[in-house]
């Protein structure tokens, strides 16, 4: 695409996404798709990817066989830009999208193409995560949930912890352990595309401190999927989850575009810090607040120029994987830090929650509270800081 | 300095016993789900305990004890996360106490103590904690007539209340105007949500609500009122302290991870050992706050004291509520972890009367 | 005493005061007795123990038989006051005054208090401490000087660290390993009144992170000291040693009074925050400045409160000892907190360090640095925080 | 963003391995026990590698690179404390690059390329991190002399210096004055005591020095060499972190404790993790400042990126510094704990040209 082609097209986009942009629902839409919590929220979001998906703005450089666009990777990337800018709602099939959709792509059979495709593309089957499990943290090598083949059926006994959308999935990219031998604890997992609606497969909603739903325990009890939805070789379950890492938005043959959630960056909260009133007064006016409004902004422009410095390899320094492996712990901590803060803006009513008398419907409450999704899930920040501390400072073992 | 009086050593040891027994965990999540405004059984034992005539003078039928003496009431209650009228109850009184026409006092006052409920109404929509941005005004009509008009949110028990007090502009000066609940209109008063699920907060919407004269009392402190809040607040975050310290304590002694009980890990011990030292702190606060309150006269001393003591809670509490579900891992992230209920309380305390940055600035006039 | 006697006294010892304290000198005074690091500081510290002692204003509770006043303790306790009022200089001989002194009286032979405790008050003889090794963190019963008997003598190897006025002191309390064997590692301990006299006793100066002098790596090799030296029993060392920490001001047969340092206070930094000036005005006036000093305060006077409120049983919770066993850990940090932002009241002028061009002198500086004594010597803030968690809080070992 | 030029890429690798040699810990003790003005055979080896002249327009024989481009110089110098003129001097030469005449550049620019050294004389007893605060002025007598009265400190290298400038009022407006060495009376500058022993730091007192009209500099950029000022300290600043951090993870890699290395103990190791994320944030700040530096034209955008970065360096390496010496315990109380340097130069860094409360109070103007 030449330049003047690539305007016309953004313009396009800005005006479709101006037209078909969603209207503000009278309940609070969830700001990940990890928080869709009731019927209401996930239907208007799925409806919305709908919208997305018909209007031809997902999926553009999946192939068009599969029910992607076939178009180039940039035209995504121009349509992905507009909707962050536009603050659209996101498309809630996250797991398909970005991570079921490439790894079938890449590495499934044209049965499972046809099959599951276009389908994440719609939203009309929707995907969740099997990784996780309770009391094994957040190292895949520890999962307990076993697979036993059993004839041309593997037979699944366990549970998974965390399962996002899952009373509303019909699929789970599942890891299970179908043997316990093996030269270390990864060898024996396998991969699975398992079909929710098997028997014995029970996504059960966990209440979490929100007071809202957004995640499952998923029990299996002697669960039978069929054999060949497994996704690679038996025994080489980590390796394919290894994959869905790289699979990283605006790679070919990567994620389907689309914003995966609603971004809170600290121009939200200098906004809101001059909208929300204490005393009285615009919350930014008063000089203690803005000092912490200050601190706020360094380490959000800070951690956002250490990526910037880190694509510099000249500028690496000592421990030049500092950076990457940080981000999780830096991103997740700073998000709760901008969250609590923000509930600090409003005086009083910094005390209410969900519901039409507070501030934005009580989002940043809610948002506070849901933060330690970030500090907590996929590694603690106690554990993020260990690991910082043994595999770049090389410290030893606690 | 801090004293400690017989009273209080007295109501120490009841409340602790009392709350212990009427609220544990369970019966707090309980509470929650049933969504009741009152808890009709719990406030009679209360009463019949005495604990509402506390602060009201004998000469209406209460003990005749000073607010302070009432601190390890609150802190007990706050420890088991105890959320009854008691709090709006004993406010109101203070109000009556302070700023009331013997008449009212007369009137209200030996209900109060025998159990009718009472709440105050100061907050406004715009989430203010200084009593000049109130803008609920009483209007007089040419007849002579005063009517009531404005809207008040965080009302305590609003919903259960005999007797409202409510705070207004009256010819550009506040008053206290003393409302019957009879005399309050339908749908005047709305449950609103609030991040403490324990609380039953109240938005109060007047709308030219007649006020005859003697509605209006003859006293015009606030200040004093909205220390009252703050000491007995602060009381129960000191106990809120305790409560979700023992929550984390207990996990980190149950709790394993990579073998090991994950409270031998310095990560989660040592600033657990810093919530120790802020619950330590907020308790020294608060009970000098209330030594200050009893045997100062200087008005300034008082104030300094009291914010302090919320000062000093409100971070501590905030902090250790927010530690509490880090520490918890996935399972702080569950509704069923006693630490969110700590972490609300905290918040809905920290946001009550003026948060820790708000005293802070309120000290820095005061201190130097 | 009676009122009026107390009255008369009181502003007797004023005006004594008043009339020899001494003037300021043109060097920077240290702070406490483990920072003399300079014989000029030295010189000038005992001169003044000896004023104060030749006024009859130390020791005056102690027996007159050997050089005390034998005066009621109320006495010495408003001397004190007195001089804390008035912040005259500290009198230097804080082992002999404080830990050696009362512990000849209380179980010293009739020698022994001849012979030393007139000359302790004096400052004639000045004494030093030998309890830390190094290496051996804070606990004494990891204590590795030998003391083997010969003859009637005891011959000591090892070294021992942080002896203060090492270089002035013509004694120290000693405690060293006679025995390996007992029930613990306590059990082999004994008690030494040693003379720093003695052939192979080595007291070498360490220059402190302040630049300065101050304190002492005392090395032993083959040192013969008198048999009588020692205190107590063989194996009675650890329990000797206990005895000292029972000896606080005020209490009968208990120290001998005076100031031991010059106490740091929170008003202080208040006064300095009016005085000192951050861009042309008071750094008081800086909104964000006032703010870090009014969280001083809070944690200043929380400290003080939470001492107050231990002495009330009633309000000692579910943590009893939390509060008592706190104490270092508290009043250290604060220390450190209140010095270094005493630095930053200065503008550029922190920057400075002691000279005359500084403000007091280069005082604060030199506070901050001398500030980690506090939160490393005795146990450093790590171990502190480890010994609340499981001694208070009943947390597992690390 | 941030974008690195080949200059500064080459000016690294060189900058770093001439500070590793030149510099390591234990020479810069011996130089601090020498107390040597300078060190003329390792000021001639810098002046022979053409830095002195890397800012220096190639019309007056430099290389006429960006102050910016100097940043990876400093940098290295920082993590190793090696404390030359070249700070001072660099900053001098942007006074006369920015200010100067084409006389005073022709006379002085290619002198500096070729190794005199100059200073610049701007804060003064009051500590003030403002030039409204400045006092030093200019006098001017009936017959048309001047005469330069004032007190100046902070004057780094002055003892050696070939030219100093001096910021000073006439007629209530500020200019510099540009005063040769040899013109500056007996006396005038005295070494002063500052927390950093690796610096060279002076008094210079005037009174009534004369000042011909040609010493008066034509421009009057105070800000951008401030900022510069800034900018070259926080490049310093972020090698100082790394020097520290290297000091730490040394000790807690080989230091043990009850049988295990004290690094294991995460005590130690989660706030040393913290100092290394301070670390990284600052060399971000530092290189993202020195990229809008040399291409942004927005002077605020340039404060403000300065700022940040002066801001985030001053409070990390201050902490680190502190840390530093508490991690290594008893050993950290010693001089001979190579901690304690770095502290001391966090110290002198962070109050110099502004510290991190200073910095956030510019930057909530500068922000929002």
């Amino acid at each position: 695409m030449n330049e003047n082609e690539i305007n016309e097209f953004r313009s396009d986009v800005r005006a479709w996404l101006n037209e078909n942009k969603p209207a503000t629902p009278s309940f609070l839409l969830p700001e990940t798709f990890m928080e869709v919590g009731t019927d209401q929220q996930f239907e208007f979001l799925r409806r919305w990817q709908q919208t997305v998906y018909e209007a031809g703005y997902l999926g553009m450089s999946w192939p068009e066989a599969y029910g992607g666009g076939g178009q180039p990777q940039v035209m995504q990337d121009i349509v992905n830009q507009e909707m962050a800018a536009q603050r659209v709602p996101f498309v809630p099939n996250t797991i398909g999208l970005n991570w079921a959709g490439p790894l079938i792509l890449d590495m499934g059979s044209e049965a499972d193409k046809q099959r599951y495709v276009k389908n994440i593309l719609s939203a009309e089957d929707i995907w969740c995560q099997g990784f996780s499990e309770p009391d094994h943290g957040s190292d895949l090598g520890n999962a307990q949930v076993r697979a036993v083949k059993d004839g041309d059926e593997y037979v699944i006994n366990g549970s998974k912890i965390w399962t996002s959308l899952g009373s509303y999935a019909k699929y789970m990219i599942l890891i299970a352990r179908t043997s316990n031998e093996g030269p270390n604890k990864y060898a024996g997992l396998s991969f699975f595309l398992a079909p929710m609606t098997a028997p014995g497969i029970e996504p059960t909603p966990i209440k979490k401190l929100t007071g809202e739903f957004g995640f499952c325990q998923t029990y299996f009890t002697d669960a039978r999927i069929p054999a060949d939805c497994m996704l690679g070789n038996e025994g080489e379950g980590w390796s394919v989850a290894m994959k869905t890492l790289m699979y990283e938005r605006g790679a070919v043959g990567g994620q389907a575009g689309g914003l995966s959630m609603m971004d809170l960056n600290i121009n939200d909260i200098i906004e809101l810090a001059r909208r929300a009133t204490r005393n009285g007064q615009p919350a930014i006016d008063d000089p203690l607040t803005r000092d912490e409004l200050v601190k706020l902004v360094l380490e959000a422009k800070g951690n956002a120029l250490m990526g910037s410095r880190a694509r510099v390899p000249a500028l690496g320094g000592t421990y030049p994987t500092a950076v990457a492996m940080s981000g999780k712990l830096r991103s997740s901590e700073l998000k709760r830090k901008m969250t609590r803060f923000a509930v600090s803006l409003q005086g009083a009513n910094g005390a209410r929650y969900i519901s039409d008398d507070a501030l934005d419907g009580g989002k940043w409450q809610r948002s506070y509270l849901n933060s330690f999704s970030g500090t907590i899930g996929g590694g603690t920040t106690q554990i993020q800081k260990n690991i910082l501390g043994e595999r770049v400072l090389g410290l030893p073992k606690s | 300095m801090i004293r400690f009086s017989e009273e209080q050593a007295m109501l120490l040891d009841t409340a602790r016993e009392f709350c212990q027994k009427q609220s544990p965990i369970a019966e707090v999540r309980r509470v929650i789900e049933a969504g009741q405004p009152l808890d009709a059984t719990l406030w009679q034992t209360m009463v019949d305990l005495g604990w509402l005539g506390v602060t009201i003078p004998e000469a209406f039928g209460g003990l005749g004890l000073d607010l302070a003496d009432t601190v390890p009431i609150f802190e007990a209650m706050g420890s088991q996360l105890l959320a009854t009228p008691l709090l709006a109850t004993t406010l109101a009184a203070q109000v009556l106490i302070t700023n009331g026409s013997e008449a009212q006092k007369n009137q209200w006052l030996p209900k109060i103590a025998a159990g009718q409920i009472a709440t105050i109404a100061l907050t406004e929509a715009n989430g203010s904690w200084e009593t000049d941005q109130i803008t609920t005004h009483l209007t007089q009509a040419g007849s002579g007539e005063m009517t009531l008009t404005g809207s008040k949110t965080f009302v305590l028990d609003a919903g259960v209340a005999d007797v409202i007090l409510v705070s207004a502009l009256r010819d550009g000066a506040l008053c206290w105007c003393l409302i019957d609940a009879s005399e309050i209109p339908e749908g005047a008063i709305q449950r609103e949500v609030v991040i403490d699920e324990t609380r039953r907060s109240y938005s109060l919407t007047l709308s030219d609500v007649p006020i005859r004269a003697d509605q209006i009392l003859p006293g015009t402190a606030f200040q004093k009122i909205e220390l009252a809040a703050m000491l007995l607040i602060t009381a129960e975050m000191s106990g809120g302290l305790e409560g979700v310290l023992a929550v984390i304590v207990g996990y980190l002694n149950t709790r394993k991870q990579f073998d090991k009980l994950i409270g031998s890990y310095q990560a989660m011990k040592h600033p657990t050992v810093d919530i120790l030292m802020g619950a330590e702190m907020t308790r020294s606060y608060l009970y000098h706050a209330a030594t200050v309150w009893r045997d100062e006269t200087d008005e300034a001393v008082i104030e300094a004291a009291v914010r302090m003591a919320k000062c000093c809670a409100s971070e501590h509490f905030s902090e250790a509520g927010d530690r509490g579900i880090q520490f918890h891992g996935g399972f702080g992230f569950t509704y069923e972890c006693d630490a969110q209920l700590f972490l609300r309380r905290a918040l809905w305390s920290q946001y009550q009367f003026g948060d820790d940055r708000h005293q802070r600035q309120k000290l820095g006039a005061l201190l130097f």
